[in-house]
């Protein structure tokens, strides 16, 4: 029982006590709910303050039996990927369930304890170190955003969230299958034991075989990234998400598809992921670009800040199968950096929902006259995901595109199309909605932000601030463990000297 | 064989379960003109009792395995594990069928005894090691649950569906039966494990063996509502009374299961190779069938009907593995469905009140609002159906799947768990409708839980976590008693 | 030298006081802030001139690992040589003066405070850039300079056209940053490091393609922030920013960080003479082009601004024939007479009441003396008259540029007639002649004119003072020419007559221009609508792309493909699934014939697989 | 002729074929009756009829082996016969009670 399993306990337990709470005192429910959530953030902390950056390999172990019989372990434990991606989690639930807190008016209760039970699923995900809990835990973190979004979105609710399930769902049974078939190869689900046997030659797979558990793995993960063409549902979840599902689900739960592309295809199947890498590749830059463009082209902010995401997760699966030291480092860190900026920019999408109760972008103008404070953070936000240096974005998306450039230029040459248009897209939404003259609805409905809400951005703002200045703080743990993975894919391309104009192709066979 | 007919305390002991509910259902009979009109719950609670006594019969007689009878009869972990099975389901069944009858003033004595009886048959087919006695038992259960079907003699529904059960019923007993002579012709003997040998001798006639094969695939198939035999299952359990229904989906279903697999695991085992592609073709033929039929089915028992015939697909599956490990998949998901199954349709009962008739699926609007408990539960046992983790269905669809890929069927899994992303879009939709949907006038004027219905609720709920949760205990003891007589 | 980091974080933190409080504090308190932190990091500025003996003795000081990962390790470095050490004198020089301009310009604006802390901002920005020692964190001021100039043009947000050219200017910036952000990736790609003393060691080893391309895609980083040839687009509509802007950012500073890139980069250009080659055409066309354009422009700020481009043309003619000292010469006492110009435009314009339009104007002369003398004192420095400060550098230029490619400095000659002529037809339209505005206009305030006078002291005898070349001749070695003097004779001509025609035009007798322009209209039209290029980039690019992102990609491709096989596929289940309902007919009798096919076809099946029969 | 004739006859001459495909006919005969016959009592005559068919190969298959059991088979049979018959004649009944028909085509409200 170490801390890790306290954190992952902790949401648990808050869940359970508010559904025992009477529906009747809703003031009760949201402060358990986030009393809950800090002390899990709270906790988290000290895993990284506990986190032995020098040893590869996880760490806060725990490994006991849960089924005997198949094999099942509660095997948890973290390393430098997922300590972060644990700490997002933990970190972004206490301000959803405070955005939430005059927002959410019926079955309050039920909403606050999903959020926790979506959290317990989510720090699991990234913590489980054993296939089958893995399969679990993205499982249990399906149900709650679906009813997030069924129970409490907007008019086409249902929709969204049926479509919501059904893709996520259709791709993680063929994940499933894999798993079950990988369990029959090796005998044991955990995942440590199933690389050594594959590495060790313990288990041989022949290309075939590798070819399809790749895939099955990677399109269930794709789905999630989500990787065009299948990212369909998720501007319609967007769209449709209370804002606090809509934070969670951009800023964490998509990057259990990129977690997952990091931590199992690629060090399980190297040799599929290298041949697959070009198509996959070419797929992630033309999400790049094309999320980009028909963000440009929206008349909805959410479905707007939806497409970036389309856009910026595209520079995340760059990075991953551009197989280089930075372009890892650089999708890792791209992960907290969207997580950080796009759920700031779905935090303050929604604060204006609550004000004008509107979406669509016509509806606002001139917002900057009656509410400086809310288009200056909004301002910051916009340049974040822009990815101004200085700012948390420009990291991740300067080594990605780096490490793309050290696999082969052209890849980069073309992703980094995708800055230009961010450009575009943010700052003709940030005219569109804080400049101009003021319109009579606007400036009676935009008060200027809150308290509550101060509390809940100016976390989000530091990180933007602190992630883009002093990034020794988080890249250490992350290269390690990015450094172990390449090299447990035997594709340790390290920084090399002079690579010719059309780059190396590190790994174009 | 020794010329002795007189019974031994084990023999009794290991046939006590048929025993005491045989006894029981007789006992019901006596009273029933007594008390019938002024205690109409009393039977229910003998009939709860004498399931109970009839569990501990059924581990009384696991501590004494064997054959008894003259190997007619064989008790073993498998026998037991069903034995239990049909047992609680009986235990359920009266649960669900308390508030049902007295809302619709059926005689309950009657329906009681018809329910032992025909637990007390699925008790003998699971025991038995002749097909002869096979052929009793099922039909034991099945005449009874004819009877069952048609309950309410007032109602055309029930009428029709007793009817159409009971001709397609006796049709299909009817190729078993033929299947059984042409084995008994081959063999010469109807116990499954002398049949076993005698098919190993040479110059035993494949060709013979293949159509009774063939023909007690029919008749099983049937009674388990396998493709392309499915046709009846639909139509009978939506006109036939909402507990009975379920309990036919649920208990005579596993009873048929249990015998299916017995026999061809023991008797024709060495044949497998041929029989396999039937199972499997069945086996996606169900699936697919099941859950594309369920898509567009708006009235709940019939849905529910579909959802079934798609689920004993999923069993099929694990059937043609043709393993052990596939043996206890079945075991374990039959109980794990049995718990959903009655679970989910405690709730339809709750609902459909007096003539059924709210049995619309839009009749569940608003339930999360009106009634959350019972909302909630619901949901666990759809999400349980549609096989998502920490819950029974989960586990069951897992070791299934397993076994199918340890023998290598991997097309069959894949299409087997595109199936299942395909079924949970109409068990989606029962919770679309519950939390999404404004309250409906059937929501508002619901009546409180009644105690039976709650029990209903409340102990599969709990069954299925525990399956989903710690499913070690019950798997165990499936793969111990997964093992046939070679 | 470790307080070279207060440089820069003077101005920031002037920014973070007047950002946050600005709106409570009194105007007196931003006023102090702004300038004084502004004024205190060029009194620094000074100081470590003196120390490092202006930049004679290198000084190189890393704070803290930005990124590090690996052998790859980017740090958070200064360093000042002597070109940082003229870049640093520039911005905060002439930024100093601008600010306290900008007190009295702006006045009664709203949001003072705001306007103060972008500026302050920008120059915490620039002096990262010139102070940067490596690539990235010069990138850092690079991408920042584009943000405030953004926020700053789009001062006035309630005017839609300020938005749009603020929107311009990032975007446009930002094609050009992805040339340069290509740029390094290479340059990491094959140096493995971003710090100019290791990648400039290296450089001359490596192959020239490669250097080629890097210094190409460096070029294209130029344009966008110099505004060259073709994505100067930008700089025109950036005069919707109030003039001091324009003056410290679209002329003075910001606009010549290209130069100064390229001139940090010579290492990397010297040994690509493709790139050295396009650096000086492209920078003669646009010197040209943007001339050209100017000759015609009515709005006093158009007219500078598209000087502005073409100077900046000059500079890069100067980088581009291998005359670095003589661009970065050039780049200086631009700064300065060009920052004059502005503010005198400014106070022109402050004096008629916010008229831009110079034919409201005219007759200034008797009302604001000052600026006529400061504008007259600019122009001719502009226009090449000896021995005013622009004569030297562009001079140093064009003899460079003739001992390149004689052509080029032919070219260059009649642009600086044109020149001349274009500034003095604003100085005469502006100060000659009668009034034909409203109102009554009055001469500016001291905190005004004082930072112009000081400027036209610097526009007189800047150029001569500071000999850019040789305090540089460490760097960049200069050429032995011999003396020609007739490149002198032409280069001075053609100024001489530019004013002379400029005269003739607009003041002996002024329905001339009108006749001309008659006489040649087509021309005409071309050039006052800047040959349509905006127009042009609309159409082939700007609408294709947003009109094809909506109507191809989003209806199309995401709404009608994807989501309709989505939602196809769907559809089509239920219509199997009610297929397979029909089946179910209800009649036992088919339900039985079912049963009876069905085990024919289980017999059939198991005796073809027994193969039994 | 005497019994002992006909057991000789049946010892000797009529191969047991000869029965099985008796039972198999009268099977089949009873198969098509289910799904030709519209009455249903005809058709739960049928299902009869089919019992039998299988009763008689039954005791073929006892005389073959020259058991018992085979022939106590179809007492097991006849019984459970008997007791379908009961309860099918009652449904049978309450059914066209409740329909006044017994055509088999008009029992199909319960469809799709």
């Amino acid at each position: 029982m170490n801390l890790l399993d306290i954190v992952i306990a902790i949401p648990a337990i808050g869940f359970i006590l508010a559904l025992l709470i009477p529906r009747a005192q809703e003031q009760a429910v949201r402060m358990v709910t986030l009393v809950f959530s800090l002390a899990a953030f709270v906790l988290s902390l000290g895993l990284a303050v506990g986190y032995q950056t020098g040893q590869t390999g996880q760490q806060f172990v725990t490994n006991v039996v849960w089924i005997a019989n198949p094999e099942i372990h509660y095997h948890v434990g973290i390393d430098g990927i997922s300590l972060w991606l644990i700490i997002l989690s933990t970190f972004l639930t206490p301000i959803a369930i405070l955005l939430s807190w005059r927002y959410i008016h019926q079955q309050s209760k039920e909403f606050f304890a999903l959020l926790l039970l979506l959290e317990f699923g989510l720090v699991g995900v990234f913590a489980a170190w054993d296939l089958f809990l893995f399969y679990v835990f993205w499982e249990i973190v399906l149900v709650p955003m679906y009813l997030l979004i069924g129970i409490w979105g907007h008019d086409r609710r249902i929709y969204a969230a049926v479509k919501f399930f059904i893709f996520t769902f259709a791709g993680s049974v063929l994940m499933l299958a894999a798993i079950i078939y990988l369990y029959n190869l090796a005998g044991t689900f955990d995942y440590a034991l199933i690389l050594d046997q594959l590495r060790s030659g313990h288990i041989t797979l022949s290309h075939t075989q590798e070819t399809f558990l790749f895939l099955a793995f990677f399109i269930a993960f794709a789905i999630k990234v989500p990787l065009f063409p299948l990212h369909t549902w998720l501007p319609d979840a967007h769209v449709e998400a209370p804002t606090a599902g809509s934070v969670m689900l951009a800023s964490v739960m998509l990057k259990m598809g990129t977690y997952g592309l990091l931590r199992f295809c690629v060090p399980m199947f190297p040799g599929a992921a290298r041949d697959n890498a070009p198509w996959i590749i070419i797929l992630a830059i033309i999400g790049i670009i094309y999320g980009a463009l028909v963000a440009m082209v929206q008349p909805n902010m959410k479905k707007l800040v939806a497409y970036s995401s389309v856009s910026h997760l595209g520079f995340v699966v760059l990075g991953i199968f551009s197989f280089t030291q930075l372009g890892l480092d650089g999708a890792v860190y791209q992960m907290l950096n969207h997580g950080i900026s796009t759920g700031a920019l779905f935090l303050l999408v929604g604060f204006m929902y609550e004000r004008r109760h509107s979406l669509a972008i016509s509806d606002y103008g001139g917002v900057a006259t009656v509410a400086p404070w809310l288009s200056t953070v909004f301002l910051i936000t916009t340049l974040a995901s822009i990815g101004l240096p200085t700012l948390n974005n420009f990291i991740g998306e300067f080594l990605v595109l780096q490490g793309a450039a050290q696999a082969n230029f052209t890849w980069s040459v073309f992703a980094a199309l995708g800055v230009i248009l961010s450009a575009c897209y943010m700052l003709w939404l940030y005219q569109r909605i804080f400049y101009g003259e003021t319109g009579e609805e606007v400036r009676h409905h935009m008060p200027d932000l809150n308290i509550r809400e101060w509390c809940c951005i100016v976390p989000l703002i530091a990180l933007m601030v602190w992630m883009g200045v002093y990034t020794n703080t988080f890249l250490p743990p992350v290269t390690a463990t990015d450094a172990n993975v390449l090299q447990q894919s035997n594709m340790n391309t390290p920084l090399r000297g002079a690579v010719t104009l059309s780059g190396g192709g590190s790994h174009a066979r | 064989m020794p010329a002795n007919f007189m019974p031994s305390a084990d023999d009794l002991l290991r046939f006590s379960p048929e025993l005491i509910l045989t006894i029981a259902g007789t006992l019901l009979m006596v009273l029933d003109p007594l008390f019938g009109k002024r205690a109409p719950r009393l039977f229910g609670h003998i009939s709860i009792l004498a399931f109970l006594a009839g569990i501990v019969g059924a581990l009384g007689a696991q501590s004494v395995t064997g054959f008894s009878f003259s190997n007619l009869l064989i008790v073993d972990g498998y026998a037991t594990f069903f034995r239990i099975l049909v047992l609680s389901i009986g235990i359920l069944a009266v649960l669900l069928s308390y508030k049902y009858l007295d809302r619709e003033l059926a005689e309950t004595g009657e329906y009681h005894a018809l329910l032992l009886f025909c637990v007390a048959g699925q008790c003998l087919m699971v025991a038995s090691n002749d097909l002869i006695m096979i052929f009793i038992g099922l039909e034991i259960s099945s005449i009874a649950t004819y009877i069952l079907a048609g309950y309410l003699r007032n109602d055309k529904r029930n009428n029709e569906s007793a009817l159409k059960y009971f001709l397609l019923g006796s049709f299909a007993t009817a190729f078993l039966l033929y299947g059984i002579a042409v084995i008994y012709g081959i063999a010469g003997s109807t116990k499954l494990d002398e049949i076993r040998t005698a098919l190993s001798q040479p110059g035993v006639s494949t060709a013979a063996v293949a159509v009774a094969a063939a023909l007690m695939i029919v008749g099983l198939g049937f009674k388990v509502s396998g493709a392309p035999f499915q046709m009846w299952a639909p139509d009978v359990y939506q006109g036939a009374p909402a507990p009975v229904s379920v309990f036919m989906a649920t208990g005579p279903k596993a009873a048929a299961f249990a015998v299916f697999l017995r026999i061809f695991m023991t008797s024709f085992q060495q044949i497998s190779s041929d029989w396999e592609p039937l199972i499997w073709i069945s086996a996606l033929l169900s699936m697919t069938i099941g859950n594309f039929a369920a898509l567009t089915q708006n009235n709940l028992k019939r849905l529910m009907a579909y959802s079934a015939i798609a689920h004993a697909g999923y069993i099929l599956v694990a059937f043609a593995a043709r393993s052990d490990g596939g043996a206890a998949a079945v075991m374990f998901y039959l109980a794990a469905y049995a718990l959903m199954n009655i679970g989910a349709f405690a709730v339809i009962i709750h609902i459909c009140g007096k003539g059924e008739k709210n049995l619309r699926v839009e009749d569940l609007a608003g339930l999360g609002r009106t009634q959350p408990f019972v909302a909630a539960l619901l949901t666990v046992f759809l999400l349980s159906l549609i096989g998502v983790p920490l819950t029974g269905g989960f586990f069951g669809k897992f070791y299934i799947f397993r076994a199918a890929l340890q023998s290598n069927l991997v097309w069959l899994t894949v299409l087997g768990l595109l199936n299942s992303a395909v079924a949970a879009y109409y068990y989606l939709r029962f919770m679309v409708v519950m939390y999404m949907y404004e309250p409906g006038e059937v929501a508002n004027s619901l009546e409180p839980l009644s105690p039976g219905l709650r029990a209903a609720l409340v102990l599969p709920a709990i069954g299925t976590f525990f399956l989903g949760i710690l499913p070690g205990a019950v798997l165990n003891f499936a793969r111990a008693s997964a093992v046939f007589t070679r | 030298m470790q307080n070279l980091w207060l440089i820069p974080a003077l101005p920031f933190v002037g920014f973070l006081i007047n950002g946050l409080f600005g709106r409570r504090l009194p105007k007196m308190v931003t006023n102090i802030v702004a300038v004084g932190s502004v004024v205190l990091s060029f009194l620094l500025v000074v100081m470590v001139g003196l120390d490092s003996d202006w930049g004679a003795k290198p000084v190189h000081v890393s704070y803290f690992t930005w990124i590090g990962i690996g052998s790859f390790n980017v740090g958070w470095d200064y360093m000042v040589d002597k070109l940082t050490m003229i870049m640093l004198m520039i911005v905060t020089g002439i930024g100093s003066l601008i600010h306290i301009y900008a007190t009295g310009y702006m006045e009664h604006e709203e949001g003072y405070y705001r306007f103060f802390a972008y500026l302050n901002l920008f120059m915490f920005f620039m002096l990262n850039l010139v102070l940067a020692a490596n690539y990235l964190l010069l990138f850092v001021g690079w991408e920042g300079v584009g943000l405030c100039s953004y926020l700053l043009i789009g001062f006035y947000f309630l005017k839609k056209s300020a938005t749009n050219a603020g929107n311009k200017a990032f975007i446009v910036n930002r094609i050009g940053d992805f040339g340069f952000s290509l740029a390094m990736f290479l340059i990491v790609v094959n140096f493995g490091s971003l710090d100019f003393g290791k990648v400039f060691e290296t450089a001359p080893g490596k192959p020239v393609d490669t250097l080629t391309a890097i210094a190409l895609l460096m070029l294209l980083g130029a344009t966008g922030k110099s505004a060259q040839i073709p994505l100067y687009v930008w700089l025109p509509d950036a005069m919707e920013g109030p003039t001091p802007v324009s003056a410290l950012i679209h002329a003075a500073t910001m606009v010549t960080a290209g130069v100064y890139m390229c001139t940090r980069s010579a290492a990397i250009f010297t040994h690509a003479p493709i790139a050295m080659e396009a650096v000086a055409l492209i920078g003669l066309a646009t010197a040209v082009f943007a001339a050209t354009i100017g000759l015609v422009q009515n709005d006093i700020k158009k007219v500078f601004a598209y000087s502005t481009v073409s100077q900046l043309g000059y500079m890069f003619l100067g980088v581009g024939v291998g005359a670095f000292s003589a661009g970065i010469w050039h780049l200086m006492t631009h700064a300065f007479f060009k920052a004059l110009l502005f503010l005198g435009a400014g106070s022109v314009i402050h004096a008629c009441h916010g008229e831009q339009d110079m034919r409201h104007m005219g007759g200034l002369k008797k009302y604001a003396p000052i600026t006529f003398w400061t504008l007259l004192i600019a122009s001719l420095a502009i226009g090449g008259v000896p021995p005013f400060a622009g004569f030297w550098s562009k001079d140093a230029i064009l003899v460079a540029a003739y001992h390149h490619a004689p052509w080029m400095f032919w070219l260059g000659a009649i642009t600086a007639g044109m020149t001349a002529f274009y500034v003095f037809r604003a100085l005469f339209m502006t100060f000659f002649g009668e009034y034909r505005g409203h109102g009554h206009p009055h001469e500016s305030p001291v905190s005004m004119w004082g930072p112009l006078a000081a400027l036209a002291v610097l526009s007189t005898v800047g150029g001569y003072f500071f000999n850019v070349p040789k305090i540089l001749d460490s760097m960049f070695p200069l050429a032995e020419e011999p003396e020609n003097p007739m490149l002198l004779i032409v280069s001075i001509g053609a100024g001489v007559i530019g004013i002379a025609i400029a005269w003739y035009m607009y003041v002996a007798n002024t329905e001339l221009p009108n006749r001309i322009a008659e006489s040649v209209r087509g021309l005409y039209t071309l050039l006052y609508n800047k040959y349509f290029v905006d127009e042009i980039y609309d159409a082939t690019v700007v609408h294709p792309v947003v009109e094809g992102s909506r109507a191809v990609l989003w209806r199309g491709i995401d709404q009608s493909v994807i989501d309709g096989a989505v939602n196809g596929v769907g559809y089509q289940s239920r219509g199997i699934g009610s297929v397979l309902r029909l089946v179910q007919s209800g009649s036992i009798r088919s339900y039985a014939t079912w049963v009876v096919l069905g085990s024919v076809a289980v017999i059939v099946v198991m005796g073809v697989i027994g193969r039994s029969f | 002729m005497e019994p002992a004739d006909a057991l000789k006859l049946l010892n000797s001459g009529v191969p047991i074929s000869w029965y099985l495909t008796l039972s198999a006919l009268l099977f089949a005969i009873g198969v098509a009756g289910f799904i030709f016959r519209r009455n249903i009592i005809t058709v739960f005559m049928c299902i009869e009829l089919m019992l039998n068919a299988v009763n008689l190969s039954f005791i073929t298959f006892a005389h073959q082996h020259k058991q018992a059991s085979g022939q106590l088979f179809t007492f097991f049979v006849m019984v459970v016969a008997a007791a379908e018959a009961a309860v099918g004649l009652a449904i049978i009944l309450t059914v066209f009670r409740n329909r006044s028909t017994l055509n088999i085509d008009k029992i199909n409200t319960l469809k799709n």
